[in-house]
């Protein structure tokens, strides 16, 4: 673990999560230091994905603490975590079905608007620039992430990878400080992942990452720290070295595609 | 009121389009509210040059037509917007209606206008409470709970018979045109007037609404609440903040209906006005406020229409005095069956088609 | 200057005739034909439609045929107010004749008197319409429910002394007005006052709450539907009280269809429907179709017959064709030519003879309608006994008298058509 | 407290009313996602046809059968022509589309048998607090309620049913037959709304006898959990209770306020009513 | 191919609207075949296995299963000629709990069949606990794998898998892949593959198609394919 507390952005320690009788995470801890790029690795079900959960305020966990920058951030609402500075992207994608392309971005923006309330009812004050500089953003984000030609599209209408693609867009636009990635390889096709593993080293330079990814072999390439989960516990930690030869990992998780891709 | 609440990916095509390029260009450069107020001034000056060429009676259905057009489109921006299903707007026209009798009755110097603010802020209140009440409710169960509420409202009126006037209601007596335009203006077409000149007001504030950041907002908690939230925007307060907007906007319409009617009931406010102003905005066109302007035209209008025909076919008197409510029905299913984004959506289709030949 | 300041307006000018030509005149309302409240208003227009239609095969009135429009505006007064504006502006009606429903009329009553549109026999007994001051051309119809209510409570006095007595009522002016007419008789003897809205088709709660206070009496001030409703909760639960119904309730000839409907071709062992009528007290001022040896009565019932639709005719019924008779006789007398001064002259100066049974005021400053009303008894036989002869008063404490010397017309005599 | 007991019973009794109507609705539900306006409207149809065959006829059951076959066969109908084009479209144009049948049926009843009042008697002796009329229709509601929970919980029909309704493509993929069991839940739940008409609507029958009801029958379901026969009928029983205690003792003009409050206390704390599963994850 | 292709698919056209997804693509699928279709972003890969079970219609073409025309059998069909489709992302009915998702698959051949269930719980243990549960509670791979499951439920004779690996763990995605060549060999189990994981997919097949903007780009045994370089260069991407 990144251990130090001092400039840690987010640090959980401890958290738990039940459902019913169902232990989806026992006692979890994770730190993420500024600019890290952290892996979170286990089998389907381990909890990855109720940690994200957790982590951006979508579900309050049973126990744990949480804190942000030194703050405690438990009760935070996922809106909140949002405003200080968490993105994240889902495993279903989650795009706006009934808005375009550039619109879907656009909202992914928001939080960096100017306008107060007030703007926002009345059209007045920083509204006109704030629409500007939102939807200009919003292109640039779209062009970087090479979706500009489907701007005006529905996103129910373009193929996966290019939702994929959105869907990142939407969590970069507004440059948060710590993005949550969960699976953005799956469903690409190798030469898609290379490109994905050079953006994710280019987040990296602003922001922290933490990544939960199948693909080994992008784990592996662009993480400078891997927890690996399995039925909601820890099972191991640290450099994507050590937790390859982890045998506790290859029995629970990676089997013989332990060393790397699938291929 | 040219701009869509989405729906379509392509938000907004102003309808005016003038060959110089430069001009739709220098025209989208303006502000929103800029835009929305210039086109506001220009639907008032049609409705005055309407009124002018027709009669009493159609100043009445005018405005009718024209606090009609302002519940529904608050009602728009609630359904469409937002993505609740409201099926209670109605309760929120009576608490205006209400609020507007009252102020007339006990403080009859009050001006128009303030009366007017203060039924806006009436019914804002109420839209507050019953959206804290209801923002964790989703799809049929914010229906019923609005439903029922549209039903149950009423009760307090009869309840506090003294102070509402029970089933009988209020009658107010609201002052005409002014002095200086004696002669000029009929008191029904002041009364339009006075209706359609405050309906664009709010209109245009609703489109800068429904087509800026507050309105995008929407939208996207009505498509993913959890994304929505994930991108920065507070779910629960935007959902209440919408029913505020729709409940202030219904419970202008129901004041601007107590002082063109001068009469306020609970039976008024029935079940079938709710249902009545949902079923309308979607046979309009749910998306667009252009689809809540043919809403209001088609509540209005459609009855008059079928009686009329009606009267003309010389029927029995059981199939003459039920044939409105038929043909409401069958329209509107026949609507949605072709149809499907309403009498908006269809009348925008057909345009396509003829500017394509 | 504030909103609700209004100064006086001038008076209409009442020396025009619009709707009138040499051989018509359309004359308007607005009636409740759809909706919830359409059951049991339908009736009125299609009475009044049927009386009109035998008046215009007779000739007309001074060589004029009515043309009788009654707009639909189901009972919502926002609906009355534009078939109101259509019928005077568009239709350009005559005069305004009937129109039904104390909320709904009250929207257009200032409109119809501004106008200058003659506002005749509104089918409603609310206190309102008698207000020659503020309403000039408004000329009420109904014995209004304050003064019937004092009738009753005095029938009562007498007849069933020292007996608990249970009200029933609308929760509206026929409650606040028939309570303050009853109370001036039967104030110590009630023993609980139950009320029902309109909109909740379910009196199970009261009526639990009249039979549990023990009343003997119970006086129903209900439209009719509510007063079947009150009967068949009443004997659900084995209540049987002396039921004292008002003329708004009491067409005993429509709870009669609906009774026996009701318990016909049931398994539920059911009470014929006489059984429930049997005994039930009626106050009324109309004839009423239960009494054939009535010449009005009779009348009627063949006009009906003839000119009527497929139904039944019921009390209801006879309200609306009685309101066209006199409607009809006051146009006669108005004469030739019609302007709508000579109609309100026609009206303040009529001299009214029947087809009700009690006087009817519409001039001297009183545009009350029917002074008052007499009760009739319901037999098991269906027959109907009458039990009082017409009483009248006024609407305040004043004393209750009987009629005297009012000479009723035959349909013979009585000028009405050509 | 024999006034309680006497608006408990009444209370009941009015329940199995509303149960009835809540329990069509939640059926057509499960079956379609739908909210169903035209509920009543076929409730509304049927019963008329039990009026017109029973006065031919003389015979109440005949007409009760008459009833149930004219909901069901409504019903399919409407959701074969009308609704499913329509609906695929959108939930809510669905759910307007429903409305505007509601409309029809209403007008055209009323051009059939008029819009004056009928009387329309009970099944059996409506005569006692708590008569055999009312433990006919609180039995037949509990009855048909069980009935159907077992043929939606544990019979491949059911599941098919649910399955369409929740997911046509992936049900479809699974080899159900999607439309057919559309057409067979409307069907089913017409089928009980014309029972729920049937009980509810003596004693008097006109074209919006059903209006405050089916109000209360959407509370009632809405307060229940729409996933659920029982909520519907433990819905129904609340409202009915609340209306009649409220009325009783605070007046009757409060009955539908009662409503209102029932349905915001229950949905503050259970925003899908009371007897629905945990809310689904999301993400 | 020698014998005669139990899947027979001749000249198909399908569009979107205007977009023409799919572009008179032939492909033969011999029975006991395990193929993959692959293709960048857009190919027109998930349209063809939907044209193929009739969720989205064809322009034009023809497909034939073991002689019969099947092109414009409804998609309920489609199970019951032996043709289960794992749709992109699952499809998995998330209001049902994962027993009934299961029992939903194999509704079609019998009321009850405990072999069956109980082998695909085997091979998914995760959700063998989670039986009773609404599968809206299941993570992604848990969907997968139920989605899986039920296709397997109908015991087909030919399997569609539209992107199976989707979101599940390496481990899980290679005993899925080795489950296909068992199952071939066991039953004689048809499976179309499609992958975006064009590598692992042409591992385990025997032969592939490579769609490009709705044509079959390149089409040969999948060992080929796989030393192919120029195709894989232009069209995999790896
Ligand atoms: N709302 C819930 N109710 C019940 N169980 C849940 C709920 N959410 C998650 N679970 C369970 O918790 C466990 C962890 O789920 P989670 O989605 O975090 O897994 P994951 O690690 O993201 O797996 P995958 O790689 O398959 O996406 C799973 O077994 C899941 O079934
Ligand atoms: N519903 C739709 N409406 C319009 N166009 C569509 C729709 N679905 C697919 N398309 C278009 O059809 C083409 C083929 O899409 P398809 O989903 O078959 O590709 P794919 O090969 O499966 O891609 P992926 O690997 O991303 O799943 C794409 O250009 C896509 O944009
Ligand atoms: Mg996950
Ligand atoms: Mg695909």
């Amino acid at each position: 673990m990144t251990a130090t507390t001092t400039g840690e952005l987010l640090g959980a320690e401890d958290i738990t999560v039940r459902f019913g009788g169902l232990t989806a995470l026992d006692r979890v801890g994770l730190h993420v230091g500024p600019g890290s790029v952290v892996g979170l690795i286990g089998p389907n079900g381990a909890g990855k994905t109720t940690l994200f959960n957790v982590l951006s305020g979508v579900l309050r966990p049973s126990e744990g603490t949480l804190t942000w920058k030194g703050e405690p951030a438990v009760a935070r609402r996922p809106h909140e975590s949002a405003r200080a500075g968490i993105a994240r992207t889902f495993q279903g994608l989650n795009l706006f079905p009934k808005l375009s392309v550039l619109d879907n971005v656009v909202v992914g923006a928001d939080r960096t608007a100017r306008g107060g309330p007030l703007s926002m009812l009345t059209g007045l004050g920083h509204h006109h620039s704030d629409e500007k500089r939102l939807r200009a953003r919003a292109m640039e984000a779209l062009e970087s992430f090479g979706a500009a030609q489907y701007a005006d599209r529905l996103p129910g209408t373009l193929p996966y990878g290019v939702q994929k693609q959105v869907a990142l867009a939407r969590a970069c636009v507004a440059d948060p400080e710590l993005l949550l990635l969960d699976e953005p390889a799956s469903g690409l096709s190798s030469d898609q992942i290379d490109a994905l593993a050079e953006q994710i080293r280019t987040f990296s330079e602003d922001m922290a990452v933490v990544l939960v990814e199948h693909h080994m072999d992008l784990v592996m390439r662009v993480c400078d720290h891997i927890v690996v989960l399995n039925f909601g516990e820890v099972i191991a930690t640290g450099t994507p070295d050590e937790v390859r030869n982890d045998p506790a990992v290859t029995r629970a998780y990676l089997g013989t595609a332990g060393n790397g891709d699938p291929e | 009121m040219s701009t869509t609440t989405g729906q379509r990916p392509e938000p907004s095509t102003e309808a005016a389009s003038t060959p110089p390029p430069s001009l739709p260009e220098r025209w989208r450069a303006l502000p929103l509210p800029a835009r929305n107020l210039l086109g506001a001034a220009a639907a008032l000056l049609a409705v005055i040059a309407f009124l002018a060429v027709t009669g009493d009676l159609t100043a009445l259905r005018l405005a009718t037509v024209g606090y009609t057009f302002l519940a529904i489109a608050g009602l728009q921006l609630l359904v469409g917007g937002s993505g609740q299903i409201s099926l209670g707007h109605g309760a929120f026209m009576m608490i205006g209606a209400y609020s507007m009798a009252l102020l007339v009755l006990h403080l009859p110097m009050l001006p128009l206008a303030t009366n007017l603010l203060i039924v806006v802020a009436v019914s804002a209140v109420a839209g507050i409470a019953v959206g804290a009440a209801t923002a964790r409710l989703h799809g049929p169960y914010l229906a019923g709970a609005t439903l029922i509420l549209a039903v149950g409202l009423p009760g307090i009126a009869h309840r506090y018979h003294d102070l509402f006037g029970g089933s009988n209601g209020l009658n107010i007596r609201t002052v005409g045109a002014p002095p200086f335009l004696d002669g000029i203006v009929t008191t029904s077409e002041w009364r339009a007037l006075v209706v359609w000149f405050t309906v664009l007001l709010v209109l245009a504030a609703l489109a800068t609404i429904s087509g800026g950041r507050l309105g995008r907002r929407m939208r996207a908690i009505r498509d993913d609440e959890t994304a929505a939230a994930m991108s920065g925007i507070p779910v629960g307060r935007t959902k209440v903040v919408a029913f505020v907007i729709a409940s202030a906007a219904g419970g202008l319409a129901g004041g601007l209906q107590a002082y063109v009617l001068g009469t306020v009931t609970p039976s008024s406010f029935s079940l079938v006005l709710s249902l009545t102003l949902i079923a309308a905005l979607v046979l309009g066109g749910i998306g667009s406020l252009w689809g809540a302007l043919w809403a209001a035209v088609a509540i209005v209008y459609l009855e008059v229409w079928a009686s009329d025909l009606a009267k003309v076919m010389d029927l029995d008197h059981n199939v003459q005095h039920n044939l409105p409510i038929v043909l409401f029905g069958v329209v509107l299913i026949l609507v949605l069956r072709f149809w499907p984004l309403g009498l908006h959506g269809g009348l925008q289709a057909l345009r396509n088609r003829i500017a394509r030949r | 200057t504030g909103a609700g300041q209004i100064e006086e307006g001038v008076p209409a000018d009442l020396d025009v005739a619009p709707g009138v030509t040499d051989d018509s005149v359309v004359i308007g309302a607005h009636h409740p034909l759809t909706g919830p409240a359409a059951p049991g208003y339908l009736s009125i227009s299609r009475g009044a439609s049927a009386v009109f239609d035998y008046v215009n095969e007779q000739g007309g009135v001074n060589g004029r045929e009515i043309d009788y429009r009654a707009e639909d505006d189901a009972y919502d007064p926002s609906m009355t107010i534009d078939v109101t504006r259509e019928l005077v502006i568009r239709d350009e009606i005559f005069a305004m004749m009937g129109g039904l429903g104390t909320p709904t009329h009250s929207g257009v009553i200032d409109y119809l008197n501004d106008e200058g549109v003659p506002d005749i026999f509104p089918s409603s007994g609310a206190l309102a319409w008698n207000n020659t001051e503020v309403h000039p051309l408004t000329y009420g119809w109904q014995a209004d429910y304050t003064k019937e209510a004092k009738v009753q409570g005095e029938y009562i006095a007498e007849h069933f002394p020292g007996q608990s007595v249970g009200y029933l009522y609308q929760n509206d002016d026929v409650g606040v007005d028939s309570q303050a007419g009853l109370d001036q008789y039967l104030e110590d003897e009630v023993v609980a006052r139950q009320h029902y809205e309109s909109e909740v088709t379910d009196l199970s709660a009261q009526i639990a709450e009249l039979d549990r206070a023990g009343a003997d009496v119970v006086v129903c001030s209900c439209i009719p539907a509510f007063t079947a409703m009150g009967m068949l909760e009443a004997s659900r639960i084995g209540f049987d009280p002396q039921w004292m119904v008002s003329s708004i309730g009491g067409d005993t000839a429509t709870l009669q269809g609906l009774l026996q409907e009701f318990t016909s071709d049931t398994p539920a062992e059911g009470t014929p429907a006489d059984a429930f009528l049997e005994d039930t007290l009626v106050t009324t001022y109309l004839p009423r179709v239960e009494d054939p040896e009535d010449e009005w009565a009779q009348f009627f019932i063949d006009v009906y017959e003839e000119y009527g639709g497929e139904d039944q005719i019921t009390n209801t019924h006879i309200f609306g064709m009685s309101q066209a008779v006199m409607f009809a006789q006051a146009l006669k007398s108005a004469g030739p030519d019609l302007t709508r001064q000579a109609l309100v002259d026609a009206l303040e100066n009529e001299e009214w003879r029947g087809p009700g049974h009690v006087p009817f005021a519409s001039s001297d400053g009183d545009h009350g309608g029917h002074e008052g009303v007499f009760v009739v008894q319901h037999q098991s036989d269906g027959t109907q006994d009458w039990v009082q002869e017409a009483r009248v008063t006024d609407r305040e404490d004043g004393p209750i008298e009987q009629v005297e010397g009012f000479d009723r017309a035959t349909p013979e005599e009585l000028e009405f058509h050509d | 407290m024999d006034h309680f007991i006497n608006l408990t019973l009444n209370g009941l009794a009015l329940g199995a009313a509303y149960s009835a109507l809540a329990l069509s609705l939640v059926l057509i539900y499960q079956a379609t996602r739908l909210v169903n306006f035209a509920q009543p409207a076929f409730a509304l149809l049927s019963v008329y046809a039990a009026f017109a065959v029973t006065q031919i006829t003389g015979s109440y059951w005949l007409g009760f059968g008459a009833a149930l076959i004219t909901g069901m066969t409504a019903g399919a109908a409407a959701e074969r022509f009308i609704v499913r084009p329509i609906a695929r479209v959108s939930p809510l144009n669905g759910v307007i589309v429903t409305l505007g049948m509601l409309l029809v049926v209403q007008g055209a009843v009323g051009m059939i048998w008029g819009n004056e009042q009928h009387g329309f008697g009970y099944a059996f002796s409506y005569v006692g607090r708590f008569s055999p009329a009312d433990i006919f229709a609180v039995s037949a509601v509990a009855g048909v309620a069980l009935l159907l929970f077992l043929l939606y919980r544990f019979t491949a029909i059911g599941l098919r049913m649910r399955a369409a309704a929740h997911h046509p493509e992936a049900a479809r993929l699974s080899g159900v037959r999607v439309g057919l069991m559309l057409t067979a839940g409307w069907a089913i739940a017409s089928f009980i709304g014309a029972l729920a008409g049937m009980l509810a609507a003596p004693p008097f029958l006109y074209p919006n006898v059903f209006d405050i009801v089916f109000v209360f029958g959407i509370t009632a379901a809405v307060v229940g959990g729409l996933d659920n026969p029982f909520g519907a009928i433990l819905g129904g029983m609340l409202i009915g209770l609340g209306g009649s205690w409220v009325s009783g003792y605070l007046g009757p003009e409060l009955a539908t306020l009662s409503a209102l409050v029932i349905v915001v206390v229950v949905l503050s704390v259970r925003p899908d009513g009371i007897l629905s599963r945990p809310t689904a994850r999301k993400v | 191919m020698s014998d005669t292709p139990l899947l027979k698919i001749e000249d198909l056209t399908a569009h979107h609207g205007a977009v023409c997804a799919l572009d008179s693509v032939s492909i033969d699928v011999p029975e006991r075949g395990l193929c993959a279709v692959l293709g960048a972003n857009g190919a027109g890969k998930s349209t063809l296995l939907r044209t193929l079970t009739g969720l989205h219609p064809a322009t034009s073409g023809r497909v034939t299963l073991d002689g019969e025309d099947i092109t414009r059998l409804p998609a309920e069909r489609a199970v019951t000629k032996g043709l289960a489709h794992v749709p992109e992302g699952g499809g998995v009915i998330v209001e049902l709990t994962v027993e009934e998702n299961l029992r939903l698959g194999g509704l079609w051949r019998a009321r009850h069949d405990p072999e069956t269930l109980a082998e695909v719980l085997d091979l998914f243990p995760p959700l063998v606990e989670r039986r009773g549960k609404p599968a809206a509670t299941l993570s992604g791979g848990e969907r997968q794998m139920l989605a899986i499951g039920r296709a397997l439920m109908a015991r087909p004779r030919v399997l569609l898998l539209d992107e199976p690996s989707l979101g599940l763990a390496p481990m899980v995605t290679e005993q899925i892949f080795t489950l296909l060549g068992d199952l071939r060999d066991r039953t004689g189990l048809t499976v179309v593959l499609v992958e975006q994981n064009a590598a692992g997919a042409l591992g385990v097949t025997d032969h592939g198609f490579v769609l490009n903007q709705g044509r079959v780009a390149a089409e040969g045994p999948s060992d080929d394919l796989l030393s192919d370089d120029r195709t894989r260069h232009a069209y995999l991407g790896f």
